[in-house]
């Protein structure tokens, strides 16, 4: 079940690259060079990098509005996704979907939607379909504990396990639903017991901060799910370690927790793994900080150097 | 002249059928044509639908293909689309109109905005197939006909047929189409009969038709408000007043184009709804009038719509709240 | 804890007060006296007559719209109801609800209401105002097993579970939502389990025929959410043995099933234990079955000579 | 003009606000009037608000009567229902109206329909406050302007505010109705500032309201293309055009009243309108005239509406989507 050693050193470096990737974001988001609405996943790219190992590469995955970590974990590439950033036309939505709104049919990443709970439903349909060809595949659906509150979560996960649907259900808990703490807004604050009202099992409270817990119980949880037994729940705890979106005012927690969070970093906590392990040097991963930082300013340079969808782009599918 | 915009009346041969059958007949036919088209729905199973449109589907296609569901709108419009997403062409059922209130999320920001939002890269060959309108005594949560509330939205098509050949047409049509379709059976038409155009018949979506040609007065409706209007215009013939009726078929695209053609020969309108007025198909179709036929306008475009309340339990109370054959004769006296 | 002995025969009175006056109403359907829907509660009276003595007068009530037991275990004239039953102007809801829609705002009897689960967020709202103000009601809100899988449920749940508002949540669990059986539709048929997402006390099939059985259990959760608690939930099992509503085909269970359950018909299991308990003789019971019989035939004879609503009353009311 | 339709502009006095003030004064100044007021919705509480309305309001109020929830729509309109039903008058703030899709059978079929149904016996004194708009590159899903659809369904009062002084003296209103009205607020009004009457400043719901007197043409909006319609008329006066404004500033009830003085006036129209045309507020208004303003009508009434297609991401191409005051200006110049 372990990662290899080359993918380990990959997975570094893709959470690099989505940590500078976001990074940058925020101050182009200041800057005004990307609009909207930007909610940043730092602090939660160890549960993207370890979906990408732990899936097949044709697994299915879906996700919210929280979706750059995702996007990029599922090899979109960078300079489209930076492109998509800018509202450019070589955007991997041609600028239509924005930071909310990524996605990449042929790498079978499905969005990316704003909706919370909405792509719940979503994911079930997926898995539906997939079951219903007899294909093999597994649908990941990734959400906030927010979300757990909502009527389509409900909806969802019954329909699924009444239907044994091929999906792995995980609840990225990173604590807050915008300011709002799981312990406010959810009666219950071990939120796999949800998933007990559809008899599903599950995996409570995984360490979203551990690259290697949380590969293992996606794997197996997509194993489980894959072997047609039905859907699989999983609650990995994480944090945020930004405000829910850009203007957050942050008077939900104290600058004093964060700090606190902060020193489980999962790419520092990653790095000190690799180091302890002896499967990098600080050498080697400097120097995939230095390929991270340079593939995040060259999709800049992509994005910034990429057109403006043509005015007449507005009119264009709008219908199949 | 519904037949003349078929894209496929194979051999001409029609037979007698009910509204219901010729619905029942689409869906069971496509189904054997692809093996990508399932049912999904409440009731739609073992009860064989609460209209009786499936009845002997779960038996014969089996439990993968005519899935009963949960009481969960959201969840079924929601799961259609990721299926559709997923190459699948669901059709689902939401039992009526009024509990899809619950899925206009799921339909509109999800289902319609789709394939634009992500770039074109996803399509949604998705059908939601419900039950519209009022008369039945069932209170005023069970007896809207708020069609046009989704039409308002591009991305999805809102097909709302009359006859049992245009449902059959109709339905084929929005099976086969790549894009979301919300399609409209009233409820109190599944009983009425009407010849259809036997095996693959399938008529263009968004394409508007002449019920009955006339040349005093057009009645513009959709659905049963087209047999209202018919009825209508069989009363003004009595007296001499001799009414063209254009059945719009589709509230999204609305083909405005005979509704034109229709008054520019008759210079007078009156539309027919069974929803209330406010922001309603009356509205728009007057407004497209004025816009677009105003030097033809020789009497203002009325409206026939049900009254501006909730439709109550009691039988003749609500009866007199929606429009009728005897309103629209009245309205159309007003204008001539 | 125990039903005293006029409770006991008043129970057994109205147990056949609601089955002979839906009986009457089936009867009046087919002659088109009655339209719109029809949803009997025959097999389920021992559920509203339990709740009328397991609660206090001023508590809140709220079901869906298999209501009219409820409604006259509230002690809404029977006359009245009627009433509504043929629209008459003199019905409780003026003619306007129809047998969905029966309501009867100073008893508390918040209605009827038809669209599934739709009613249940309406609980939470009423429970919210009494907290609010500090009146110590409860409020009961019956519901349907099919029910608990809509969003509504598990969102009303989870807010009362939160702010802690006295609720007794009572899953009627008549085994068939519609046509679809308890297990083809929920992901647990023992569905005192979704209880567990929202943390609250619950109970679990509590047997529905036995009305002291529902009786206590109903007290006890009363008491529970009485007491500043949160909500209770309870799952009691009962069967419906009418079709779902009129014109139910029945295709989805046998006409053995239905006998067998019979057997356990709650008002003839009632009728039995006054017997056994001496608590009343054959000829009291036959006297109370004259006086359910005389009470219906005068509400049918009410509502056939009251006026149909005039014409103006169909624009009255729309505001307030 | 709109202080004529005052009912209660004490003193006359007035201070400069933000719409966003304006809106937060009403709310303080009812809630301190009102024990049986509260708001509930989601991030009103500690947050204070996403549009910061509510700033301060969790501290002063405290918990009971500050209702921070969990996401879930259904259950804040539906639970504010019940508890209107049960006697208090809650404020609900759904975050966006594009969230209350996900509600429109909590509000439309419980909410509205409660007093009807039940023969008159509840009331509803609820507020449902929402905010509208696009223009914010927020996407397909998040951008909606659909307040029309909601004030389609009688028992609905559909509030739709353009200045900080209406904002107040509609919400006071709102909030002391018997009835649920629904409170739309445009986002990017927030800023804007205008003359706000002091303390108890109460308009009637449902009149409209003249912002600009003009003799050649009749502009109608509400909400935010108020504002992009004097800066039209501002546009317009420079070419020597007189363009009337008139606020609607309620979808339900809907006055025309105004809309009519004006027209017969002016003899020219343009509606404008954030939502798509189909089945809007133009097609409404421009059906209304032509009904009770036919004689007057020197050329068809136009609608300045949000194109019909999803809003999208990329900021110029949003934009380019959206009514603006050019816009208008070539509308009003078509009809002259
Ligand atoms: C139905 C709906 N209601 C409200 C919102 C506004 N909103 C966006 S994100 C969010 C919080 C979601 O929290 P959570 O599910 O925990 O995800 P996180 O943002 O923490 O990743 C809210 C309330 C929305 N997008 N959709
Ligand atoms: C939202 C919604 N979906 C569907 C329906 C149609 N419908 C009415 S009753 C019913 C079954 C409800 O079953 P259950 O909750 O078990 O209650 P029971 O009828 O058994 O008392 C359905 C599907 C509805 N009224 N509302
Ligand atoms: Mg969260
Ligand atoms: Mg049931």
């Amino acid at each position: 079940m372990a990662l290899t050693k080359d993918q380990s050193l990959e997975a570094y470096r893709l959470m690099k690259v989505i940590r500078r990737f976001e990074e940058k974001c925020a101050e182009l988001y200041a800057a005004g060079d990307i609009g909207g609405f930007l909610h940043l996943y730092i602090g939660q790219e160890a549960i993207a990098a370890a979906a990408k190992y732990a899936l097949r590469e044709d697994d299915n995955i879906i996700t919210a509005y929280r979706d750059h970590g995702v996007a990029l974990a599922r090899e979109l590439p960078t300079n489209q996704v930076m492109a998509e950033m800018f509202g450019k036309s070589t955007g991997v939505s041609k600028g239509k979907g924005g930071s909310m709104h990524l996605a990449n049919k042929s790498k079978r990443f499905w969005g990316g939607w704003a909706i919370v709970g909405g792509h719940l439903p979503l994911a079930a349909g997926l898995a539906l379909a997939d079951q219903y060809r007899g294909d093999d595949r597994v649908t990941l659906a990734l959400m906030g504990d927010g979300s757990t509150n909502i009527g389509y979560f409900h909806e969802a996960l019954n329909m699924a396990a009444v239907w044994k649907l091929p999906v792995v259900w995980l609840v990225e808990n990173n604590q807050y639903g915008m300011g709002t703490a799981v312990t406010r807004a959810s009666a219950v604050s071990d939120i796999t017991r949800k998933a007990e009202a559809y008899g599903m099992p599950c995996c409570m409270q995984v360490d979203g901060m551990d690259l290697v817990a949380t590969y293992e119980m996606i794997k197996e949880a997509a194993e489980y799910a894959r072997s047609g037994q039905g859907s699989f729940f999983l609650e990995v705890v994480t944090y945020r370690y930004r405000g829910h979106s850009m203007g957050d005012p942050e008077r939900y927690r104290s600058a004093h927790e964060v700090e606190e969070k902060k020193a489980d970093d999962p790419i520092i906590r990653w790095a000190a793994y690799l180091k302890e392990n002896k499967i990098a040097t600080a050498k080697k991963l400097a120097a995939l900080d230095q390929e991270a930082e340079d593939e995040v300013m060259a999709a800049i340079e992509f994005a910034q150097n990429s057109p403006f969808p043509e005015p007449e782009a507005l009119y264009e599918n709008v219908y199949a | 002249m519904s037949t003349l915009n078929s894209t496929s009346a194979m051999s001409g041969e029609t037979v007698t059928k009910t509204f219901r059958e010729a619905i029942s007949d689409a869906l069971w036919e496509e189904m054997e044509r692809d093996e990508s088209i399932f049912l999904m729905g409440e009731e739609i199973g073992v009860w064989g639908g609460t209209y009786a449109v499936t009845r002997g589907f779960h038996d014969h296609f089996g439990e993968n293909r005519v899935r009963d569901t949960p009481i969960a709108e959201q969840a079924i419009v929601g799961a259609a689309v990721g299926a559709a997403l997923n190459g699948l062409r669901p059709v689902a059922e939401i039992m009526t109109i009024n509990f899809l209130f619950l899925a206009l999320d799921a339909l509109i920001n999800h289902g319609a905005k789709a394939h634009y939002m992500f770039g074109g890269q996803f399509t949604v060959p998705m059908v939601v197939r419900t039950t519209t309108g009022g008369g039945r005594q069932l209170g005023a949560t069970h007896s809207h006909s708020p069609e046009h509330l989704f039409a308002h939205f591009p991305g999805l098509i809102v097909s709302v047929p009359s006859t049992p050949a245009d449902a059959k047409g109709l339905l084929k049509a929005a099976i086969r189409d790549d894009n979301p379709v919300l399609f409209v059976e009233h409820s109190t038409l599944y009983q009425t009969r009407g010849q259809v155009p036997v095996g693959d018949y399938v008529l263009p979506l968004g394409k508007a038709d002449v019920k009955r040609e006339g040349t005093d007065v057009t009645l513009v409706s959709y659905a049963k408000m087209v047999q209202v209007s018919l009825e209508a215009a069989r009363e003004l013939e009595k007296e001499g007043i001799s009414a063209e009726v254009v059945d719009l078929r589709s509230l999204r695209p609305l083909d405005t184009e005979l509704v034109m053609e229709s008054f520019k020969k008759t210079n007078r309108c009156v539309v027919v709804e069974e929803a209330h007025a406010l922001y309603g198909v009356g509205a728009e179709v007057a407004a497209r009038v004025q816009e677009e036929a105003f030097d033809w306008m020789d009497a203002p475009v009325k409206r026939v719509s049900t009254e501006d309340v909730p439709l109550p339990y009691s039988r003749d109370l609500e009866q007199s709240a929606l429009p009728d054959a005897r309103k629209i004769v009245k309205a159309v006296k007003e204008i001539l």
